[in-house]
């Protein structure tokens, strides 16, 4: 009867509000499960959602909000770094679990780590080191690097740049993070010598870039490699005909993968939940975050803050894409991706990724 | 024949009753005059007829038809042309863009009244014609707003203060040309300060005090009135 | 009813500058401040030091933002209300308080106080070298060009990452023991507020107030008085920034660090919301204004994740409701009760 | 760049094509706030609404030339509609103080974005250009894409369009006098809150044209409003408020800070376009084609 | 001794010359009417001589200093204040505000932010308001006082600054002939009883020459003719252009 509260703080309203939805119908998929399994040891998970705004003064205000007057002590979320870092600093004051779903930075576990803080993404530098695996493989010899202005491009651009061997650096070509004109750019990146092109715009941006380079031909010329989870099926949905062909990309999860029975299971319970087949990745990042919780206080017998932080540290699940640990003394599981290329499918007008590789 | 019938009209500025119970009638042709001093509530009867700023109380009958809180427009285009005080010349617009938009159309059986007319009405204006509005002089000003009002092809029309800020020379211009309206056979309603120039043109003169009617009569009969000139208009 | 006796430029020009135009109300005389206000200021002040006694850790903290808030709103009304000159980016002062507070606080390890005074300084000196450059323009344009500071301002903050963090943000604020309990921040708080209310009273009261009034009134008659209009205008933008300053070192204080965000356009948008919504034309309307806002904020936040639409439907029916602002709704009660309905 | 021609000339047609998209936008929020002095920060929202309803309507209508002229055509009447119902309470504001407006526009904000995210959801869509606009067209120069070069026709043919009816046409001048004196122009027989509903749907409907016209470069999404409302504002101010010209040439120079901005300053070019502004008002404080406030007594 | 003088001064909007070439001088203690036809360049003048407007020709010295660039508010202080022709006051303001204000400015407590401005100047003010008759109507707002009030009113906080030379633009038009005496009336009293420079502009003939010393005749942006009333009634261009029939 008394229920376990869990806080969550999510981007609701504004230009981010998709990741926001995906991530919360995660969570609600987890506590459902959980909670019609009989909750854990008999007590229920209760989720109370708040709109971080993408603004981090509104994010703390919500979280404080939650601590002062509804008493939560375990929260997953913000989305975003920004946001995330600075819960993450209240969370420290205030000796609250927070599970950080989805942000990369790797500031969060970084320099800002403290007990109570835990990231499921992978950080940049693990995606530098993703990334640099795929670039061989695709036989890159000079990259261009653009994108937005802003710290994720930065830090993952070192990652990658730290481990670019023979491949040479033929330039960086960023811009403004509220950009909607990408033309300027465009034109550079088509004059340059390079032969792989490696972006980070994403969402909408990322549409945009998209759209304003094809008439350029910049697809034609160049390879693609693009972070920010590009390969997210909303975007592709969104894209439709005009995803580039043959471009690499990284999702958290994909719909389409039937390579584990577990994940087959989450997504036919993530499909009834949202009322359509095709669902898009940040889903998963929420599902996890919970289950991760559920675990720990299982395991720790308490919901307390406390026991829960130091149950989490090491603590091992069975995620839809495999085992998951959160590493003891990074407080990081850096969750598993799908790199892919983009490929067109007979049938319907939506692309999907295909050479689909589980990275970990 | 009866034009115009205003009867108990009360008008407010926010909390401040200005208008008390004032009644006035304007015949077919006859030119009749608001006279007081500054304000009694000479600009706010116009006003008030206008619809400009709506009556808390009272009514207006225009042809015999309720006008009350009736809209600007509604009662500028039933032939109601209303001069202003302060002459509010479109000063970007050039003095003919400025007739054309007071443009409305004729009534039966009145010559209608275009930019031509007005021209020819006010030969002092036609060098101006592409002229900034706001870049006339007080009195060409004054030319143009009653040309523009006249561009409606008014059957009444509301002058409020022609002479104000106006050059002597110009006075007795404008004079001359309100009498030639008059004679044209348009009903006017005058406002003024200006005593001598009243008793010149009216049939009729109301005499205001304090937002209330203190006397009305033909023009003759005001001359004569030593004590109301005294009283309300210390002359 | 059209404001006709406003000054028109003898009728050759536009009469109305675009923004900020007098509407004339009924009963009452210019003043910004009045006996039921400072009845209301100081039960609201005595109201406040009994809060910490109801023991609701979540209550103190509200009371903290509002404050935090109204005094940001209060610090607008010096240019909005008094000098009549509406300021799209107010934001950029309150972030710039914040900043310089964060960095001098963590990075320089200064003492509160020496902070403090630190980011008062700071917001001050920029204020008054955005001023310079604004208060040359009039109305809307000064609206609009106070919003490309901001927007400078916003962005030299997304790019000084040495200094404010970048766009992940100044995160992490060392503080004094005794601010980090809630109940210690809030005695801080209102403190800080306190004063800050207290002379922006005693300044709306004063020589200099008046004559603040009279410039929004009509600039032109007051140059012809002997006032250096634009020097006072730019000595408004200063207290203004000033005040917006202590109040983003509050907030820098609060959140536990500054974000690039608080400099955004939006953010000078909600402070004008604020202001507006209570009322430019009284002392305590910004205060009410801005405690209204962000309450709604806080609490349909709570009920749904609708509360975008709740909140701008609510904020449209109070705007063709009470036009004048929470205090003109008021003001209208009261003349109502006072004054049986004249006919 | 300077040393490659063919750059060069690309770069200086990106340049016009977004000005031209801006221009667009800009033109129905320098007419609101000339004739209806009111700054319209829903004016973005306007936009977006524009491109979700083209996005839907060429989703009924098929992906074909027809259907994406259908659709801005329906983005125009759906945002006109709205904007006849959204006139109706505004009006009971245009006597009152002008912030009233103002807060009116921000509240309007907050519902729109909102009824965007109930009726379309959260997500993105995207429209492509319609069928013979896709790839690039040979300039001799170099190859342009099309849609971009349809950009730099459209938007001087709405301008042209637009100065004829408001310098040619009697409506014009109608308009043109609403906005120096409203109550007089009613006094001479004006309906003025038709000009006034007429002028404000018209303003709106330009919005969404803006809207769906962008969105084949753009994506569909909701966050598209804030990034472009000050973009507009900025052009509308350097060009000098209710100036139609004015903003025309700002929004070309808008356009051409970007672009070669971008170039120059890479990220840095978030600053210069403020910078601009800041610079712009300095020399002319009303704008470059704005008139100062008269102050005459 | 010469308090003004307008030294062939020039005044052109776009190509439109409003003030050509205009030489005037006032005497210290004069009352100095400019008359001539609507249009003719009188408030563009005084615009020009309280420093709104920038000649693009010419000097204007006042009290022997050159004014130059100096702007209205520097005018104002050296001794040379003003009212307009279109009434200009602080509408929301009452009529003792309004005069208190320009006391404070006169004062030059305009910075004191300490100082509170209840009471401040109290007495000065009332009497300011009751030299110009207003003593009844302090406490309402001057925009909704009647025109003529109004006028009276600018009377009042132009007389605040404690000037040496006073510049009405039109101070009676749209007076009623009651208060058109009466203001003429105070008019005359105020200036001999201060010994004020006034130099004044009005349609009215009948109050130019009732209170005129000396009158300068502006036509098209010139001065056509300059001296003592009589002088210039009798003048034949005055008459032509300007008076009318006699
Ligand atoms: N907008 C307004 N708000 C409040 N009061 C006003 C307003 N306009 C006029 N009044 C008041 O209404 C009364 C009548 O004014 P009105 O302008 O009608 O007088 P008037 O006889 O035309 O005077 P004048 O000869 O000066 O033009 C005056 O006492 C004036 O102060
Ligand atoms: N700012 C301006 N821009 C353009 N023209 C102007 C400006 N100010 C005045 N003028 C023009 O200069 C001339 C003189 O105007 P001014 O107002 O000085 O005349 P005035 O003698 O005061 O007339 P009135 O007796 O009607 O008040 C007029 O033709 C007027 O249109
Ligand atoms: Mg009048
Ligand atoms: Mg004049």
């Amino acid at each position: 009867e008394d229920t376990i509260k869990v806080g969550v703080i999510l981007p609701i309203s504004g230009g981010a509000a998709y990741v926001g939805q995906g991530i919360g119908d995660g969570v609600r998929l987890a506590v459902k499960e959980i909670n019609e399994a009989g909750g854990i040891d008999g007590r229920k998970l209760e989720i109370l959602l708040r709109d971080e705004q993408m603004r981090p003064d509104a994010a703390v205000a919500a979280a404080r909000e939650l601590i002062t007057r509804e008493g939560v002590k375990l929260f997953i979320g913000p989305a975003t770094s920004a946001t995330g870092l600075a819960v993450s600093e209240l969370a420290r004051e205030e000796k609250v679990v927070n599970i950080s779903p989805s942000a990369k930075t790797e500031a969060i576990t970084g320099a800002k780590l403290h007990h109570y803080i835990f990231q499921l993404a992978p950080t940049t530098d693990i995606d530098g080191v993703r990334a640099i695996d795929v670039l061989k493989g695709m036989g890159t010899k000079s990259i261009c690097f653009t994108g937005y202005d802003y710290a994720y491009t930065k830090d993952w651009f070192a990652g990658i740049k730290a481990n670019m061997g023979g491949i040479e650096n033929a330039g960086e070509f960023l811009v403004p993070i509220n950009a909607t004109d990408y033309s300027a750019v465009i034109t550079q990146l088509i004059a340059n010598s390079c032969d792989t092109v490696v972006g980070t715009m994403y969402g909408g941006g990322f549409i945009a870039f998209v759209k304003q380079a094809a008439p350029f031909g910049l697809f034609e010329s160049k390879k693609l490699l693009w972070g920010a989870n590009t390969g997210d099926y909303a975007v592709a949905a969104a894209l439709g005909k005009d995803f580039p062909e043959g471009l690499w990309a990284s999702s958290a999860d994909v719909w389409y993968y039937e390579g584990s029975p577990a994940h087959t299971k989450y997504q036919a319970g993530l499909a009834a939940l949202q009322g359509r087949k095709e669902t898009d990745m940040w889903p998963i990042t929420g599902y996890n975050a919970v289950y991760f919780l559920a675990a720990a206080i299982k395991k720790a017998g308490s919901a307390d803050p406390e026991a829960v932080a130091k149950a989490l540290e090491g603590l091992t699940i069975d995620s839809p894409l495999g085992p998951l640990t959160i590493d003891p003394t990074t407080h990081r599981a850096s969750s598993p991706e799908f790199y892919g290329q983009v490929t067109t499918i007979e049938g319907t007008d939506v692309k999907r990724l295909t050479s689909l590789t589980v990275v970990r | 024949m009866e034009l115009l019938r205003v009867e108990g009209l009360n008008v407010c500025y926010g909390l401040s009753k200005v208008l008390h119970d004032v009644a006035l009638t304007v015949g077919r042709g006859e030119l009749v005059s608001l006279v007081g001093r500054n304000g009694v509530g000479k600009s706010t009867t116009m006003r008030g007829i206008m619809g400009l700023t709506p009556p808390r109380a009272g009514s207006i009958l225009w042809k015999g038809e309720q006008i009350l809180r009736r809209s600007p427009h509604r009662n500028a285009r039933a032939g109601i042309g209303y001069v202003p005080e302060d002459r509010r010349i479109f000063s970007s617009l050039t003095v003919w863009e400025n007739l054309d938009v007071a443009r409305l159309p004729p009534r039966p059986g009145q010559i209608p009244w275009d930019e031509d007319r007005v021209f020819e009405f006010f030969p002092d204006l036609l060098p101006f014609k592409q002229r900034e509005g706001g870049l006339l002089s007080g009195g060409q000003q004054q030319m143009l707003t009653i040309g523009r009002t006249l561009m409606g092809n008014p059957e009444l029309l509301l002058l409020d203060e022609p002479s104000e800020g106006v050059a002597p020379i110009i006075v007795a211009g404008i004079e001359k040309k309100i009498r030639e309206l008059k004679e044209a056979g348009l009903s006017i309603i005058l406002a003024e300060q200006n005593l001598d120039f009243v008793l010149a043109l009216s049939d009729r003169c109301y005499v205001l005090e304090k937002g209330s009617i203190v006397f009305a009569g033909t023009a003759q009969e005001l001359r004569a009135n030593r004590e109301v000139q005294d009283r309300y208009l210390y002359i | 009813m059209g404001d006709r006796r406003r000054l028109r430029d003898d009728g050759r020009g536009l009469d109305d500058q675009a923004m900020g135009t007098v509407r004339q109300t009924g009963a009452g005389a210019s003043l910004m401040t009045s006996r039921p206000q400072l009845i209301f200021l100081l039960v609201t002040f005595l109201v406040l030091l009994l809060l910490p006694l109801a023991g609701s850790r979540y209550l103190v903290d509200l009371a903290s933002q509002i404050m935090i808030f109204s005094l940001f709103a209060l610090s607008l009304n010096v240019l909005a209300g008094h000098i009549g000159s509406i300021s799209f980016g107010h934001a950029a002062f309150f972030a710039i308080g914040g900043y310089a507070c964060a960095y001098l606080l963590t990075t320089a390890g200064w003492p509160l106080a020496a902070s403090m005074a630190g980011a008062v300084v700071l917001t001050a000196v920029s204020a008054l070298l955005i001023g310079l450059v604004c208060v040359r323009l009039n109305a809307i344009y000064f609206s609009m060009l106070t919003l490309a500071f901001s927007m400078l301002v916003w962005a030299v903050a997304v790019k000084w990452k040495a200094v404010t963090g970048g766009d992940d943000g100044f995160v992490g604020v060392t503080l004094p023991q005794f601010l980090t309990d809630p109940v210690g921040f809030f005695w801080f708080t209102l403190g800080v507020t306190s004063l800050s209310v207290a002379a922006l009273w005693i300044l709306s009261r004063s020589a200099m107030g008046r004559t603040f009034i009279a410039i929004r009134e009509n600039p032109v008659r007051a140059g012809f008085l002997g006032l250096h209009v634009r020097r006072m205008q730019l000595v408004a933008f200063v207290i203004a920034g000033v005040f917006a300053g202590v109040a983003g070192c509050l907030l820098a204080i609060y959140v536990r660090g500054m974000y690039p965000q608080t400099a955004f356009w939006t953010q000078s948008g909600q402070v004008v919301i604020m202001v507006l919504l209570g009322g430019v034309h009284s002392f305590v309307g910004p205060i009410l204004g801005a405690t209204l806002l962000y309450l709604l904020e806080m609490t349909i936040h709570q009920y749904t994740e609708y509360w975008p639409i709740v909140l701008g439907i609510i904020l449209m029916v109070i705007v063709l409701a009470a036009p004048e602002g929470i205090v003109g709704l008021f003001q209208r009660l009261r003349r109502r009760l006072r004054r049986p309905t004249t006919p | 760049m300077f040393s490659n021609p063919t750059v060069l000339f690309i770069q200086v047609m990106n340049s016009i094509s977004l000005g031209m998209n801006l221009f667009i936008i800009a033109a129905g929020l320098t007419l609101m706030f000339g004739v209806l002095r009111i700054v319209n920060f829903a004016h973005g929202a306007f936009y977006m609404i524009g491109a979700y309803a083209a996005y839907s309507v060429i989703q009924a209508t098929g992906d074909t030339n027809a259907g994406f002229f259908l659709g801005i055509l329906g983005a125009a009447a759906i945002m006109g509609a709205a904007a006849f119902l959204v006139e109706r309470l505004l009006a009971r504001l245009y006597d009152k103080e002008h912030m009233l407006q103002l807060l009116f526009t921000f509240a309007l904000v907050m519902i729109i974005k909102d009824l965007v995210k109930m009726i379309w959801g959260s997500g993105q869509y995207s429209i492509a250009a319609p069928p013979f606009l896709r790839g690039a067209i040979d300039l001799g120069v170099s190859h342009y894409p099309a849609y971009m070069l349809f950009l730099c026709l459209v938007g001087p043919v709405i301008a042209v369009v637009l100065w004829f009816f408001m310098e040619r046409t009697r409506w014009g001048r109608i308009v043109r006098a609403a906005r120096l004196d409203r109550e007089m122009l009613g006094a001479l027989g004006t309906d003025v809150k038709r000009v006034y509903s007429t002028v404000f749907i018209v303003g709106s409907m330009l919005a969404a044209v803006g809207g769906a016209l962008a969105a084949p470069r753009s994506a569909v999404d909701p966050g598209m409003d804030s990034l472009v409302i000050i973009d507009a504002f900025v052009v509308v101010i350097i060009g000098g408020l209710g100036s139609l010209l004015g903003s025309f040439v700002g929004a070309l120079a808008l356009g051409l800070v970007t672009i070669f901005g971008s170039f120059f300053l890479q990220e840095w070019v978030i600053v210069a376009v403020y910078v601009m502004m800041v610079v712009v008002l300095m020399i002319r404080p009303w704008g470059l084609f704005g008139k100062p406030e008269q102050e005459r007594h | 001794m010469t308090i003004l003088q307008v030294t062939q001064a020039t005044k052109r909007f776009g190509g439109f010359t409003a003030i050509n070439n205009v030489t005037l001088s006032v005497e210290a203690g004069a009352t100095h009417a400019v008359i001539g036809p609507n249009g003719a360049g009188k408030t563009t003048l005084f615009n020009l001589i309280s420093g709104m407007v920038a000649p693009d020709a010419g000097d204007v010295h006042f009290q022997g200093r050159k004014l130059g660039r100096m702007r209205p508010h520097d005018i104002v202080k050296i001794g040379m204040a003003r009212s307009f022709q279109k009434v200009n006051v602080f509408p929301r303001k009452t009529a003792f505000e309004n005069v208190q204000v320009a006391l404070i400015a006169n004062a030059g407590l305009n910075y004191s932010f300490l100082r509170s401005a209840a009471g401040l100047f109290r007495g000065e003010a009332m009497a300011l308001l009751d030299l110009v008759q207003l003593a009844g109507d302090a406490a309402r707002r001057a925009g909704e006082l009647a025109h003529g009030k109004q006028k009276q009113l600018e009377l009042a906080v132009a007389l605040a600054a404690d000037p040496k030379m006073l510049l009405l633009d039109e101070p009676t038009a749209g007076m009623s002939i009651a208060e058109t005496k009466a203001s003429i009336r105070l008019i005359r009293e105020i200036v001999a009883r201060r010994g004020l420079t006034l130099l004044f502009t009005e349609h009215d003939m009948n109050v130019v020459f009732e209170i005129a010393s000396t009158i300068s005749v502006l036509h098209h942006g010139e001065i056509i003719a300059d001296g003592a009333p009589d002088a210039v009634r009798e003048n034949e261009d005055v008459k032509r252009i300007y008076l009318g029939k006699d």
